[in-house]
């Protein structure tokens, strides 16, 4: 949880709202495992106020990359950043994935969720892990980055509200086949509340174990405001977590979708 | 050159002016920020029974600020006791817990019991919380109110009390001078702006709990001018709060009345803003030959303004 | 798509919702911004007699502001109705002359003469600025000095009265509540925060008149809020003031209760921001598909909170 | 008093403290006279919130040109620019110099107040007025700008704090011998309050005429808030003008300087 101030390697436009950035690391002395997040300051003024999160995309011994979707005043700054400049993160922040002796697994991202699910996988593959992924988006254009996982060695299924393919009953159908086929035994998820009570659901019926990222609004992101709290269930009562202090990633089973 | 950065807040002796502001510090902020060279410590404040806090979102970013709702999410004093004052007592700093209840008894009780504590030094007492007994309005909204629970608070209390203020009022001199009557040993200036934002396009407030208060360095000017005037109030000392993002806010503070500073959105920026600005105070103190933080607190040079008034009341 | 704009002040109907706030406008303003485009015309508070204003420097910027002094300037009121009400009736847009007396009688009967005079559409009673009878301390800081500053003028008036509001009160709905009671047409939420900032390096506020008023987008939040608690105690018409810099702000302030809305300091950082302004209300307007300015007038869907109350009172 | 969005074709260093920018004006139709000034957005955050005013420097047909100090936030900002990017002006703004049949005349700047009355001895060689210009500093770095005077054929003379030959009597001496030899007919003077308090009692002992150029904190610079307001003395009385609308350029004999 220290502040670093990493060069700009890299910051492109990868698809129509998305882009990536790439700083180097070689002055941070932390791990960083997937699934954990930085807390950016997207701007030297005080405008926008507050830092931003974004999960770490992909780990090198070297650099970090962030893959983030273009949405307001942050993130607008955050694209004009040029190499040679400099990335101000609070980080390593939060939980990661617990990845351990899993032989196939399969990931559900919606939108930029990707980003968050993206080191995982890369993870899984470097584990020798068998790695599935499911991305869903508004439009193709959305699932440029999905290259990058097929790259990897991981097999990609994409959906989206263009070829319509991407409704809650089709994926659920993906899902099961390839639950079945591949005889997958954890689910991760992240970026939709719907894809997450679909998760839930099939976690519970097949048994498997699973994992999946939250987002809420934060302020310190070190655990210290309570801004960021989400419901958990555990030991049948239901618990308040702080999503960047105990999470972002919670056991699927725990979490409470509202 | 020895900086003499003591300040004093009843019997209690401060090692240097910085602290950090309730609810915007945790324990966990211990791998961001040497708690050891603190003025002092204020925990999140605690409420006597456990509560969950509001609905999230519970805070938003304004221009220059953000808008917090938490609620006062509490576990309840028996765990603080517990749990929380023996994590904060392994640190050098002064510990100063927050009080925050629901009425006059209530926060008498509660003083009664945080007080007589062997690690609490001192208590911060946040009356801008809404008393429930008179329809959610902050007990420090009221001049008798603030009179009535200072003094139960005081007859009990075995450490020195700070009252902190809210600055949603008329008159911050009334409430500063009723607090220190009742017998405050320090004032905190203030607690947050009571403030809204909705997002125009969903047509919902940004806040879960719809309002909630404002912070940051977008009020310090409305802060500044309630500690000069606070300060010419009462005789106590004043701890600033609102705003302070480096040494130079907290020294405008300071120039204006206030004995010491809190810090607390800044931290959320930037994590060492806490002991940033206490080095930015002594890197100053060093630059004009200070040698006492005394040399510091209230030393505004006030313009005679016309007909020899210190403050001609037409602005716009 | 034709968008209905008017929002009626009284008897006095207005062509759109967007107007200045008074003392950030002049008519040397024409060559930027298009007056005849205005909700209204609001020029620089009046007072009876001439009276020269405060020492420099009378304005200094702030983290999302700006404090002035100005000290309310003035000509008086002959050279007013001489010159400058007759230079602001050249354009289509409605003129409401602003007030500031220094008691009760010279409101009343400034109102008297500038009520009668047929240029004169509506006027706005600048009750923020102290009064001389208690100690300097604002007319609108007191319900009842309130109550009786507008039952006086209402008396007396031929056109609609718009009260304007400080906002530097512990209960806005009180005051709104007594400013209505009185026979105000209309509020104007709000005036300035009172407001200081010390130079650290040479100790002495930067205002010359020591103290003034912060307004800009820094304010914006607190107003917002002041503007939906006002909008909760009254029935007649809001014009929402304080950090309006773009269409959104504006939409924000109507969605939380306001009918109009004036922009003030915009104006110093984008010349053309009232008329930006009144762009944006109409874009929004046909992006959201609404054929009237009431379709957004008190629209904010406020989230059922704790306990079904709208909103509970902790924050931190 | 309008709007412009003007590119930057330049943007440097000159001096230790001082920055030049130049900006290409094609687009502006208004005429810019000597003594006018800009109200400029530093920054597209609103921090620093206020414009910042800067006399016009040098004008010529397709460009304008501002020499600044570094001082603020607001100046600061303004030294990130780099060319290809767009300076918010509001201008030209206020009263310039009056510049009409006089034969000799004399300028008596101090630190950046050169800025201010560059514009008019460029104009003034223009009209083949001559021109002598005494120009005060704190050191010879700063003075670097009288370059351009000379190449210009201003005749320049230069004192500083440095070389001890800048205080008031000094430059006393050196004034009354330029009016003396030079037959000088009009005084020109910005940036300090005892040179202008220097030029005001030589104006009156010799006769002359003159103008002086004020600052004053600006809010609106159009002439509609009254924060700029400075009292000037004229047919016996003490009027309050605005610096911004009536000024900044202010006849000598009237100019009340406390
Ligand atoms: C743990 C975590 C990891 C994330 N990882 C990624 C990622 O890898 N890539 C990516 O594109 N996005 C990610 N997000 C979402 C990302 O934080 C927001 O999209 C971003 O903050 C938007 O900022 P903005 O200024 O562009 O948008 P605005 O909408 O203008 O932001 C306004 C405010 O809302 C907050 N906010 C907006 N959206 C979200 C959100 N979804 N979650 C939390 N706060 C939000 C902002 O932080 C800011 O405080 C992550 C969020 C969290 C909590
Ligand atoms: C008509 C006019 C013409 C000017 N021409 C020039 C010029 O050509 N070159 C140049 O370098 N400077 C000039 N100045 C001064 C220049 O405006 C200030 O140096 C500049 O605004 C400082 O901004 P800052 O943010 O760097 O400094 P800061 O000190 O941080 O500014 C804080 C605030 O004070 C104001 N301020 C500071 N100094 C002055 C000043 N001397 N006069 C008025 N307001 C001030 C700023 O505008 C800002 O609002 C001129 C001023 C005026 C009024
Ligand atoms: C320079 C200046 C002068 C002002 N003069 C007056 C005035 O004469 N009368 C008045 O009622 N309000 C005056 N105000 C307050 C504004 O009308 C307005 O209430 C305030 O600035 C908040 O709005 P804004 O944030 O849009 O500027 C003045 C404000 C400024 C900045
Ligand atoms: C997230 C958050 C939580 C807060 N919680 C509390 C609290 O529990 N008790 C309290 O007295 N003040 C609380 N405050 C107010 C701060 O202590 C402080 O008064 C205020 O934030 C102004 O200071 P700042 O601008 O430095 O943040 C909270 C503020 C924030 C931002
Ligand atoms: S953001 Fe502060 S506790 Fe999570
Ligand atoms: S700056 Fe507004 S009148 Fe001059």
């Amino acid at each position: 949880m220290k502040q670093h101030l990493l060069p700009v390697l890299k910051n492109i436009q990868v698809s129509q709202r998305y882009w990536l950035m790439v700083v180097d690391r070689t002055s941070m002395p932390e791990n960083v495992d997937p699934g954990q997040f930085f807390h950016l300051r997207t701007t030297e003024a005080l405008s926008p106020f507050l830092r931003r999160p974004l999960s770490v995309y992909r780990i090198t011994e070297t650099t970090l990359e962030f893959l983030y979707l273009v949405k307001g005043a942050g993130t607008v700054e955050m694209t004009k950043k040029e190499t040679g400049d400099t990335l101000d993160v609070l980080g390593p922040l939060g939980q990661g994935f617990q990845l351990g002796s899993q032989k196939e697994i399969l990931l559900t991202a919606r939108g930029v969720g990707i980003a968050t699910l993206a080191a995982l996988a890369q993870k899984a593959v470097e584990n020798g892990t068998g790695c599935t992924a499911i991305l869903s988006a508004r439009t193709k254009d959305d699932l440029l980055s999905g290259e990058m996982l097929e790259e990897m060695g991981v097999q990609v299924y994409r959906v989206t509200e263009e070829q319509g393919n991407s409704d809650v009953k089709a994926v659920e159908a993906q899902m099961r086949e390839i639950i079945e086929q591949k005889d997958i035994d954890s689910l991760y998820t992240c970026g939709s509340r719907r894809l997450s009570l679909l998760n839930q659901r099939l976690l519970h019926e097949y048994g498997l174990q699973g994992e999946i990222a939250l987002e809420e609004q934060m302020g310190c992101a070190m655990g210290a405001c309570f801004s960021c709290v989400s419901p958990i269930q555990k030991d049948g009562k239901e618990h308040s977590v702080r999503v960047c202090y105990e999470g972002p990633v919670f056991p699927m089973e725990q979490v409470v979708i509202s | 050159m020895t900086l003499d950065l003591n300040v004093q807040i009843g019997t209690l002796t401060l090692p240097n002016p910085v602290m950090p502001a309730s609810g915007a510090f945790g324990p966990e902020m211990t791998e961001a920020v040497d708690f050891n060279r603190l003025g002092a410590l204020v925990p999140k404040s605690i409420t006597n029974l456990p509560q969950p806090g509001n609905a999230t979102p519970r805070v938003c970013e304004t221009h220059g600020g953000m808008i917090n709702s938490i609620g006062i999410q509490s576990k309840g004093l028996e765990k603080y006791l517990e749990e929380t004052i023996p994590e904060y007592a392994a640190y050098d700093a002064p510990l100063i817990p927050s009080i925050s209840a629901e009425d006059i008894d209530e926060f008498t009780e509660m003083t009664k019991t945080l007080s007589s504590h062997p690690d609490v030094d001192a208590l911060e007492l946040n009356i801008s919380c809404p008393n429930l007994k008179a329809d959610g309005l902050a007990f420090g909204m009221d001049k008798d109110v603030t009179y009535e629970l200072l003094s139960r608070a005081k007859e009990v209390s075995r450490v020195p009390l700070i009252a902190k203020l809210t600055p949603n009022v008329t008159s911050i001199q009334e409430i500063a001078a009723a607090a220190e009557k009742g017998g405050a040993d320090a004032l905190t200036v203030a607690n947050t702006f009571l403030a809204m934002a909705i997002d125009v396009e969903t047509r919902e407030p940004l806040i879960g709990n719809n309002m909630g208060g404002l912070s940051g360095p977008a009020v310090k000017p409305i802060i500044v001018r309630m500690i000069y005037q606070a300060a010419q109030a009462v005789s106590i000392p004043i701890i600033g709060c609102g705003g302070v993002m480096n040494g130079r806010d907290a020294l405008e503070m300071m120039l204006a009345g206030a004995s010491a500073v809190q810090v607390g959105t800044a931290s959320f920026i930037n994590p060492t803003a806490l002991t940033d600005t206490l080095d930015d105070i002594e890197a100053y103190m060093i630059r004009h030959e200070l040698t006492s933080i005394q040399d510091i607190i209230g030393g505004v040079k006030m313009k005679p303004s016309e007909g020899g008034v210190l403050w001609h009341g037409r602005s716009g």
